[in-house]
């Protein structure tokens, strides 16, 4: 074994010293940033935009017309869920306003006729161990547009807000930054020259403490 | 100076004298000669058929292991026998288990090395192998025995879109980081020492594979002495880094169950009992180990009697220390006045789990009294059945805490008995195999004696008059050159 | 249901409805069944909740950030009135069992009926429900039930149409109008409804030939019996046990196995409901004492301050005792004077003497109840009793009977069986019942039943009767049906359906209007007609509505009565029987109950009853022989053991029971139990006692021979298994009752009455650190042990308000019982003549919850309001938090406990609670949902939350309003009150973990002066002899 | 034959350049002899290679003593600190829930993750700080050219000093390592 020769790895090897660790460092980052964003609910869920078995055009509806949020959904105020409106509502207005191409309304005739429900795709989605409950915020100052986003200006209404645990808790810790007056929550457009003042102004008054206990939203 | 014959006292590797200890390495052994042996059985073509027997047998009890754990994880862990109320059964038995014996390895290394025990040299390489191979067995367990496995990772405080920590008061949270990082460190500690072997076999290799890879592995080390500077240094740090370590690691293991409230559990003396139980369990298992292993691989020389018998000494010291500790917590609970903690130790002795309790205790206290009779510390059979023993003794420790505790609490209402499954013996059965395939893996492909660290202490590393001495101080350590070689003389003529 | 075959028909049949959840037909058959309800049920914002739970905990698990699968929203087509989806709506109905109803509220989640309340205004529930009532939300969506209508022919059986049905029934019927039905039966369960009765009418009108039999296995025949020969009528007997202060039960389970049990015990329990003075609250009265003499261990018993443990067969001399002990001491027993001479042996002197006194001192304040396995003797002499020491008007009263002159039950089907063997029964109209079951064994029913040609079945299960008719008809569920029922008072409530009929069912009524070709035919019709009749046209909708809202119609309980006691020969006879008595001396006895799970077996199919601990033995999935510990130790028996029972010719191998308090010579089976045809839960559970059952002796059977088999069979119980069962164990156990269930008698209650706070020596309780201060709310709970009669109404209630799963008899005996609350049950005492301890346990949210700080993921921390959260969503499963738990509370789910669920049996999950995936933690949260739901309202309104507002599932259940959840910063609430009693005490207390439930400590009432009286054992901790039980 | 055996191994290499001078001993005591005359001629670019480590070549060879433990100590510091900090902000301040009523930090519960967290920063570093210190790993060295190298990690002892050593000139180095009594005293090219 001394005779035969030996053998010995070519000069570059040595310069894989200085790749391993680099790759090293740059993996790490690398891992932190796909789990910091890439699968972040801000990146995953934002922007859901399922289409809709009618082509129903909020900016037109709440937009154009103005139509209130609570013409439609009802329950809002009252309620937990903010109840998808039944076939009935549409066709109170649409039986006899047929305007634009009424092919857009055969699901909705349909539906009334048949009194089968028109099965519409949901968007704004929260687990089922979250227990959401729309009557609580809404009467609290917290403006629709502030989970839901510009909706008066959709015409297919997607997701703007991530939905996150993380989220909910931003607004449930700092609920100054999100609040407005109580007459103004269904006031897609409201703007206030200062929100935090505002807000905490509106905090006091309301005596809002947003809890974040387990149970608030997990039973 | 003693009255024995020279050679006597120079081959007698179990003899003691103050002036004059036994040597450490037997047989007319110089550098090459060392080297020649450890490596051979790296480099031989075959192992020995028995290699082979043992090899398979420990590969399909691996596979069993991996079939259960997905069957675990697609019915849950109520295939196991735990129940309401003991909540926690074999799985968390054989982690602790496994987690002490990880233990002698490290110790080994770290401690006696702080401690200039020289006699370390000859078994610490495996007995670190047999750390790591423990801490993995250990920690598939904790893993698994959740509930929901798949969502483990919440234990570690990462950014996420929840906003949620892990608890940093629960017990479970320290041992994640304690275990981890034991095992990081003693895997570090191991391949350091390793370095030099691994150049050594590159160098002697002779396909072109083995130089590769071992070339790979060796990390291109020169032996050149400003390396040896750094490689030594930090040796010595890891070493000191390590040995609180250790004590730190299975002290935190304790506290899963000295920081619950728990009646048999909730003990302040858990911590130093458990680590005491850990080295004891630890060594015995080095001992089951390395007692084949130099009998099947001509290591005798290297691992010798004297070895043996240190552990055997150490064995019998902590295993007394485990029963003092048995007996103080009996104690405790009487002196502490606290009816339950009482109960819970009456309990332990003559409830349902007493059977589980006497095996413990004989096991674990009876057996290591052997130990005090020099032929009991000198006869490798007596030595092998001992240390198994103590390896049984201990799992059963770990049963009668987790499982005897939880079954009779506070309410007598629910107190309730375990009783295994079929899935819970044979995963125990399993990880086993799991050990002994990367054991048998480390036997075949890695130095199981560090030869660097043998030839350090051999006399020829010793100059005379030079006033220079490698590790320490080596008086009366290493009988002088001529003065070995005249005893073997004398040997060989008598 | 078993496997129906033969050639398809016309119509598509099947086997369950899950088999065709999705198919095309299901779709039709449900959209037909309830269009507005179809949608609901198959997409809502609710419903979806626990469809796919599993989907979306796994994806919350791996695939951080995945979006969940496609969910759509399907709204009304055209909302019903006052409907908000996702808003539960509560509903006044009431629920009948063995002829005699409770009322009940019962909330309906989207149009589904999710969960049973009792109505605060039924003059029997009174708030409060039972265990039954609870489960009958499962049983609505029990896949099992019948469903439509089928038909057998040969060995066929084939799916029909009503309409097929219908025209069949026209044919059929109008054949035998010609004579007039000679040759028609009907066999019904018993029924209070007047509907019912009026329809009845009609059919007697319609044929009035045909014979009418009424048949219930668990009756209360005896009682009948007993006032017809006091009275010379039947008339019903009631009791005011609030107005009693010595209230004796020989033999009676008043507070459990009563038509009016949760009224009775509502009514007991004010009279444990004690100041410090020992005094009722607010009242001069003195704390109420209990008697009872009684052969089975019921929960009556076990609340007894003297119980007196003797073969059933012996009470009547226990009673005729009393009575000349009563004589003796000048009393005028009407009717009996001196019918008995003074030769009738003593028996259990010193008691009855005691007794005797103790009832003399509180005339016209006592009670003496005999319970319906008392022959009609004894009854009688209890009225007579009654009269003598002026109970009667006041704490006793009595009201008409139902149908005062018809045959007992036994005669009935007695009757029948030979009718229908002798063939003198063409056709057969069976409504409800399960006769080939649970007929005397000596009948052999089923057999006669061969023999009608045509047997028609209403029945809400295809049991083992169905499977032997021509036609099995499904009937619709209470919860699905019109009715009206009286309560045991007369009181009528009207039945009013919460859902359409799942599985196309009818109602007795509707199929009777069918069988006479009546109009009107709709349930709802008919009992509109009927209470109209009753109560006048004017106004009636007001009424109607009025009634519909209420859940009673107001002034329909029948008025009481003082009937005169006419003499009659049955003191004498009685005498007679108990001189003769001295013959049976020796032998054993077997006596049969209803089951604390199955009642008559018809319960069978429930998994919630099945998994219910019985009160007393805490025995789950079976029943079992319950023999007295000197017997178990004179043969050698332990729990488990099989053995052969043979009585009056019949044998039946089945294992035993050793329940402490159980009277020597006497053993113990409860009926129902056994079931081959009861569907996929209930088949093949327990042993069916109905088998030793003869016409001769429905109640006790004397001349028993009981061997032991030699083999063992596994019994599930929740407590006292074997195998932890050990010296030590039983020692320690003995040692700790003491300070776990804190108990004292008045006399010492009132020397000490803070003795619950010394029951338990320890050192001073410091924190290490500042305790967090909780503005705002502090939920807390109170349970007074000297109210629960361990009933265990509030485990089922739990179970249905927190969608707990079943895991099955093996699983129990694992351990592996979910029970939110359970209650720990304990004796003490000599177990000849034990004390009974019953003790609810949930979480007690401790203010410093050991489980809290060792969950390394903090998925149980605390709330602002010192509830003890748990998060299953974040849970791993580490399950460290239940062994850190003092109480055992914590429940574990090892396996997916909902993978076997049919989409029919999640309708009845409650969409307010998660539920619980595999792997995952869990555990009472005082109904954390229920204190959410009421604190948004209250917001929403802007209004304070009023005290007893927030109710949890089990304190709404509890019939003694034993459990007090509220408010512990508002230092006047209820809870608040009670925790500053003086008989308030934490339990484990001395762990320093601060717990918010606190007991409310046990009070004994022992007769004064002290004479020895069974039920009081001279130590407090005396060894247990008994190997089995503590 | 050096030639040869480099050649043959890295034909596509460029002209070889002289990487040094290499000098094999028998025993650690004539190491140790020729170790000091080396030091004493004033070489700095040169090194000792042994197969384990010869206690006082250190000072035969006058290097001075490293400075890892310095950053092993750096790094343990730095461990505690994120230990601490980490606990303390995400237990007490970012999402401070009530615990067991135990307050939101307290020190005693937190220790053994500092514990452990310094430990493992100063093993990591003690690893990592001796492999960069070290130049390792560095699988392409000019000695690993030499057949006989190969024998300093069985049983040899080597000294080797370096072309670019200022003092280098390849026949003085030589002669100067023929002189201590080495056996095959031969230059060695890259």
């Amino acid at each position: 074994m001394q005779g035969s020769r030996p053998f010995v790895f070519p000069r570059w090897t040595n310069s894989l010293r200085t790749l391993i660790a680099a790759v090293v460092i740059v993996g790490v980052l690398y891992a932190a940033l796909v789990v910091a964003y890439g699968a972040s609910p801000q990146t995953t869920d934002v922007g859901y935009q399922p289409e809709q078995p009618v082509t129903y055009s909020h900016a037109k509806h709440a937009g154009e017309l103005g139509i209130d949020c609570r013409y439609c959904h009802t329950t809002v105020e009252q309620a937990a869920h903010a109840a998808i409106p039944p076939t009935q509502t549409c066709m109170n207005c649409h039986t006899n306003i047929t305007i634009g191409n009424s092919e857009k309304l055969t699901p909705v005739r349909e539906s009334n006729a048949s009194g089968m429900p028109i099965e519409w795709v949901r968007v704004h989605d929260l687990p089922d161990y979250v227990y959401f409950n729309h009557s609580a915020h809404v009467r609290r100052g917290v403006g629709c547009a502030s989970c839901h986003g510009r909706v008066d200006k959709m015409e297919l209404v997607h997701q703007v807000e991530p939905l996150s645990m993380g989220w909910c808790l931003d607004c449930h810790r700092r609920p100054e930054r999100h609040l407005r007056p109580v007459k103004e929550v269904f006031n897609m457009g409201y703007t206030t020259a200062n929100q935090l003042v505002d807000g905490r102004r509106l905090k006091e008054l309301y005596n809002i403490n947003p809890s974040t206990d387990c149970s608030t939203c997990h039973r | 100076m003693t009255t024995l014959p020279a050679h006597k006292m120079l081959l007698d590797t179990t003899h003691e004298d103050p002036t004059r200890r036994a040597p450490l390495v037997l047989g007319d052994h110089d550098f090459g000669s060392v080297t020649e042996t450890v490596c051979r059985i790296v480099e031989r073509p075959k192992p020995p058929r028995a290699w082979y027997v043992a090899f398979a047998v420990s590969v399909s009890l691996t596979g069993v292991l991996v079939g259960l754990i997905l069957y675990l994880f697609v019915t849950g862990v109520g295939v196991w026998g735990v129940n309401n109320p003991v909540g926690w059964g074999w799985a968390i038995v054989n982690f602790v288990f496994w987690v002490g014996i990880g233990h002698a390895g490290t110790l080994i290394s770290a401690i006696l090395f702080l401690f200039r025990q020289k006699w370390r040299t000859g078994i610490n390489r495996f007995a670190e192998a047999m750390t790591i191979f423990a801490v993995i067995c250990a920690g598939v367990w904790p893993g698994i025995h959740v509930g929901r496995a798949w969502l483990a990772y919440w234990l570690a405080p990462y950014p996420n879109q929840m906003q949620v920590w892990p608890n940093f008061r629960s017990p479970l949270v320290w041992d994640a980081v304690a275990v981890g990082t034991y095992f990081l460190v003693s895997l570090m500690f191991w391949y350091m020492g390793m370095i030099p072997d691994l150049a050594t076999i590159r160098d002697r290799a002779v396909t072109r594979i083995r130089q590769m890879v071992y070339g790979l592995l060796a990390l291109g080390w020169r032996g050149s002495n400003r390396q040896w500077l750094r490689y030594e240094r930090a040796y010595l740090l890891l070493a000191a880094l390590a040995t609180p370590l250790v004590l730190s690691v299975h002290s935190v293991v304790s506290f899963d169950f000295a920081v619950a409230q728990l009646p048999g559990w909730h003990t302040t003396i858990f911590p130093p009992y458990f680590v005491a139980g850990a080295i004891f369990s630890g060594f015995a298992m080095v001992m089951t180990l390395a007692i084949p292993a130099r009998q099947f691989f001509g290591l005798k020389d290297i691992i010798t009697m004297r070895h043996l018998e240190n552990i055997a000494k150490i064995i019998l010291v902590t295993g007394s220390m485990v029963g003092y500790g048995y007996g103080l917590e009996f104690f405790i609970a009487w002196y502490s006045g606290n009816s339950y903690e009482s109960f819970a130790f009456l309990n332990r002795a003559l409830g349902p789990y007493a059977w589980a309790y006497w095996i413990m205790v004989t096991c674990n206290v009876a057996v290591p009294q052997l130990f005090w009779f020099r032929k009991c510390r000198t006869n490798v059979w007596v030595l092998l059945g001992a240390c198994i023993l103590v390896n049984v003794g201990m799992w059963f420790e770990r049963f009668v805490i987790v499982v005897s505790s939880l079954s009779s609490d506070f309410l007598p209402s629910s107190w309730g008995y375990f009783s295994p499954t079929a899935v819970d013996i044979m995963m125990l059965v399993g990880s086993f195999g799991l050990f002994f395939t990367l054991f048998l893996l480390f036997l075949r492909y890695i130095p199981m004696v560090a030869m660097a660290e043998v030839k350090s202490v051999m006399p020829q590393a010793l100059m005379e008059g030079t006033g220079h001495r490698p590790l320490g101080d080596y008086w009366g350590d290493m009988p002088h050159p001529e003065q070995r070689h005249k005893a073997v003389d004398a040997e060989a003529r008598s | 249901m078993p496997p129906v075959s033969g050639p398809a028909t016309g119509k598509t049949y099947w086997r369950s409805l899950d088999e065709l959840a999705d198919t095309p037909e299901f779709r039709k058959f449900v959209e037909s069944e309830f269009p507005n309800f179809a949608p609901e049920l198959l997409a809502s914002p609710s419903r979806r909740r626990f469809l796919k739970l599993m989907g979306a905990s796994l994806a919350m698990a791996g695939l951080t950030g995945c979006r969940w699968p496609k969910e759509t929203i399907a709204p009304h087509g055209s909302r019903p009135e006052g409907r908000t989806p996702g808003e539960s709506v509560q509903y006044a109905t009431a629920m009948e069992l063995g002829g005699s109803a409770v009322g009940l509220l019962i909330t309906s989640y989207d149009g589904r009926p999710i969960k049973v309340e009792g109505n605060p205004g039924h003059p029997i529930s009174r708030g409060a429900t039972n265990a039954f009532a609870q489960a009958s939300v499962l049983e609505l969506y029990d896949p099992d039930r019948s469903k439509g209508v089928m038909q057998r022919q040969g060995d066929q059986t084939f799916y029909r149409s009503w309409d097929q049905f219908a025209a069949y029934a026209r044919r059929h019927f109008d054949a035998l109008r010609a004579d007039g039905g000679k040759r028609l039966c009907v066999l019904s369960e018993s029924s209070s409804s007047p509907s019912l009765a009026d329809m009845r009418e009609r059919f007697g009108r319609a044929f009035p030939a045909a014979k009418w039999w009424e048949y219930e296995p668990i009756s209360r025949d005896n009682e009948r019996l007993g006032s017809v020969r006091a009275f010379g009528q039947a008339w019903r007997t009631h009791y005011a046990l609030d107005r009693a202060d010595v209230i004796v039960s020989l033999d009676a389970d008043l507070l459990m196995d009563h038509p009016a049990a949760i009224g009775h015990a509502r009514d007991w329990a004010v009279g444990r409901d004690v100041d410090e003075q020992g005094q009722r609250r607010g009242t001069e009265r003195a704390m109420n004492r209990l008697y009872v003499v009684e052969s089975a261990h019921s929960v009556t018993g076990s609340m007894a301050d003297h119980r007196l443990a003797v073969a059933s067969r012996r009470v009547e001399a226990v009673a005729l005792h009393l009575a000349s002990c009563l004589i003796e001491r000048g009393v005028a027993v009407p009717s009996v004077g001196n019918a008995l001479s003074r030769s009738s042996r003593p028996v259990e002197a010193d008691f009855v003497e005691a007794l005797a006194e103790d009832l003399l001192a509180h005339r016209g304040r006592c009670v003496v109840a005999v319970g319906p396995r008392q022959g009609a003797a004894v009854h009688a002499l209890a009225h007579a009793l009654n009269a003598a020491l002026g109970a009667v008007g006041t704490t006793v009263s009595y009201t008409e009977e139902i149908e005062p002159d018809r045959p007992t039950h036994a005669e009935a089907i007695t009757t029948l069986s030979t009718d229908m063997r002798d063939g003198e029964v063409d056709t057969l109209l069976i409504l409800g019942g399960n006769p080939v079951f649970d007929a005397p064994a000596d009948l052999e029913f089923g057999q006669g039943l061969d023999a009608v040609k045509t047997v028609i079945h209403l029945s809400l299960f295809p049991n083992e009767t169905s499977q032997r008719c021509t036609w099995r008809l499904s009937r619709a569920h209470y919860l699905e049906s019109w009715g009206d029922v009286r309560a045991y008072d007369g009181t009528i409530s009207v039945v009013q359906p919460l859902i359409e009929p799942l599985y196309d069912g009818k109602t007795p009524i509707e199929v009777l209007a069918l069988v006479i070709g009546d109009q009107p035919a709709k349930g709802y019709d008919v009992v509109r007609r009927t209470l109209q009749a009753s109560s006048g046209g004017a106004d009636f909708d007001t009424r109607w509505r009025r009634a519909l809202h209420d859940g009673i119609v107001p002034g329909s309980a029948w008025p009481t009565a003082e009937p005169p006691l006419k003499r009659g020969g049955w003191a004498a006879e009685l005498a007679e029987r108990v001189r003769g008595g001295t013959a049976e001396a020796g032998q054993v006895e077997l006596v049969f109950t209803p089951d604390s799970h199955v009642y008559d077996g018809r319960f069978a199919n429930s998994g919630w009853l099945q998994e219910m601990p019985d009160p007393l033995t805490k025995l789950t999935w079976d029943n079992a022989a319950i023999i007295a510990p000197v017997d178990a130790e004179r043969m050698g028996l332990r729990r488990g053991d099989m053995v052969r029972l043979e009585a009056a010719g019949q044998t039946l191998e089945m294992p035993v029971t050793v329940l402490p308090g159980q009277a020597e010579g006497s053993v113990t089976v409860s009926l129902g139990y056994g079931r081959t045809a009861a569907g996929r839960v209930g088949n093949g559970t327990g042993f069916d006692a109905y088998r030793l059952r003869t016409v001769a002796a429905m109640e006790v059977v004397t001349g028993v021979t009981l061997t032991s088999t030699g083999r063992r069979t596994m019994l599930a119980v929740t407590q006292d298994h074997h195998a932890i069962d050990s010296r030590v164990g039983r020692r320690e156990r003995d040692k700790r009752l003491g300070m776990l269930y804190r108990e004292a008698d008045l006399e010492e209650y009132r020397r000490h009455p803070d003795f619950a706070q010394h029951a338990v020596h320890h050192l001073p309780l410091v924190s290490m650190w500042r305790e967090h201060e909780y503005e705002g709310h502090r939920w807390g709970m109170t349970v007074d042990l000297n109210k629960c009669t361990g009933c265990s109404a509030c485990v089922v209630a739990c179970q249905a308000e927190n969608n707990i799963a079943v895991v099955g008899k093996e699983e129990v005996d694992r351990g592996r019982e979910m029970h939110w609350i359970r209650i720990d049950r304990y004796f003490r005492g000599q177990p000849g003549a034990p004390q009974v301890a019953h003790q609810p346990v949930a979480c007690h949210h401790c203010a410093n919850a050991p489980c809290e700080q060792v969950c390394p993921v903090a998925a149980t921390v605390h709330s602002s309001e010192g509830l003890n959260d748990m998060v299953y969503n974040r849970c791993i499963g580490t399950r460290y938090c239940a062994n850190n738990c003092p109480y055992k509370v914590r429940r574990f789910n090892w396996f997916n406990n909902h993978k076997d669920l049919t989409e029919t049996e999640k309708m009845a999950f409650n969409p307010e609670v998660t539920v619980r995936a595999r792997g995952v933690m869990e555990k009472c949260t005082f109904c954390v949902q229920r204190i959410n739901a009421v604190k948004i309202d209250a917001k929403n309104e802007a209004r304070p939350i009023a005290d007893g507002e927030i109710t949890p599932a089990c304190a709404q259940a509890c019939p003694t309003q034993a459990i007090v959840f509220g408010e512990l910063n508002d230092a006047e609430s209820r809870v608040a009150r009670l925790q500053a009693d003086r008989r308030a005490y934490a339990m484990l207390g001395e762990l320093n973990v601060k717990p918010r439930t606190q007991y409310l400590a046990k009070l004994r009432n022992p007769a004064q002066p002290e004479v020895a009286l069974p039920g009081l054992p001279k130590a407090t901790h005396t060894e247990q002899t008994d190997t089995e039980h503590s | 034959m050096t030639q040869a055996a480099s050649t043959s191994q890295e034909s596509a290499d460029q002209p070889r350049a002289l990487w040094g001078c290499l000098v094999e001993f028998e025993t650690v005591e004539e190491l140790l002899a020729g170790a000091e005359k080396v030091r004493d001629a004033g070489y700095t670019k040169w090194d000792c290679h042994t197969p384990f480590p010869v206690h006082g070549l250190n000072d035969a060879m006058g290097i001075r003593p490293t400075r890892l433990p310095w950053l092993v100590f750096g790094a343990g510091v730095t461990g505690a600190a994120v230990g601490l900090a980490l606990q303390y902000w995400t237990n007490a301040v970012d999402y401070p829930l009530v615990i067991s009523g135990k307050p939101l930090f307290s020190l005693p519960a937190n220790i053994p993750v500092i514990f452990e967290l310094t430990i493992l920063f100063a093993a990591i570093t003690a690893f990592v700080g001796m492999l960069a210190l070290n130049n390792l790993p560095q699988w392409y060295h000019a000695l690993f050219h030499q057949p006989r190298f190969r024998r300093v990690t069985a049983d040899r002892f080597m000294i080797s000093v370096e072309a670019r050593d200022p003092k280098f000139d390849p026949a003085e180095t030589r002669a100067l390592l023929e002189s201590l009594g080495g056996s095959d005293v031969e230059l060695v090219e890259d």
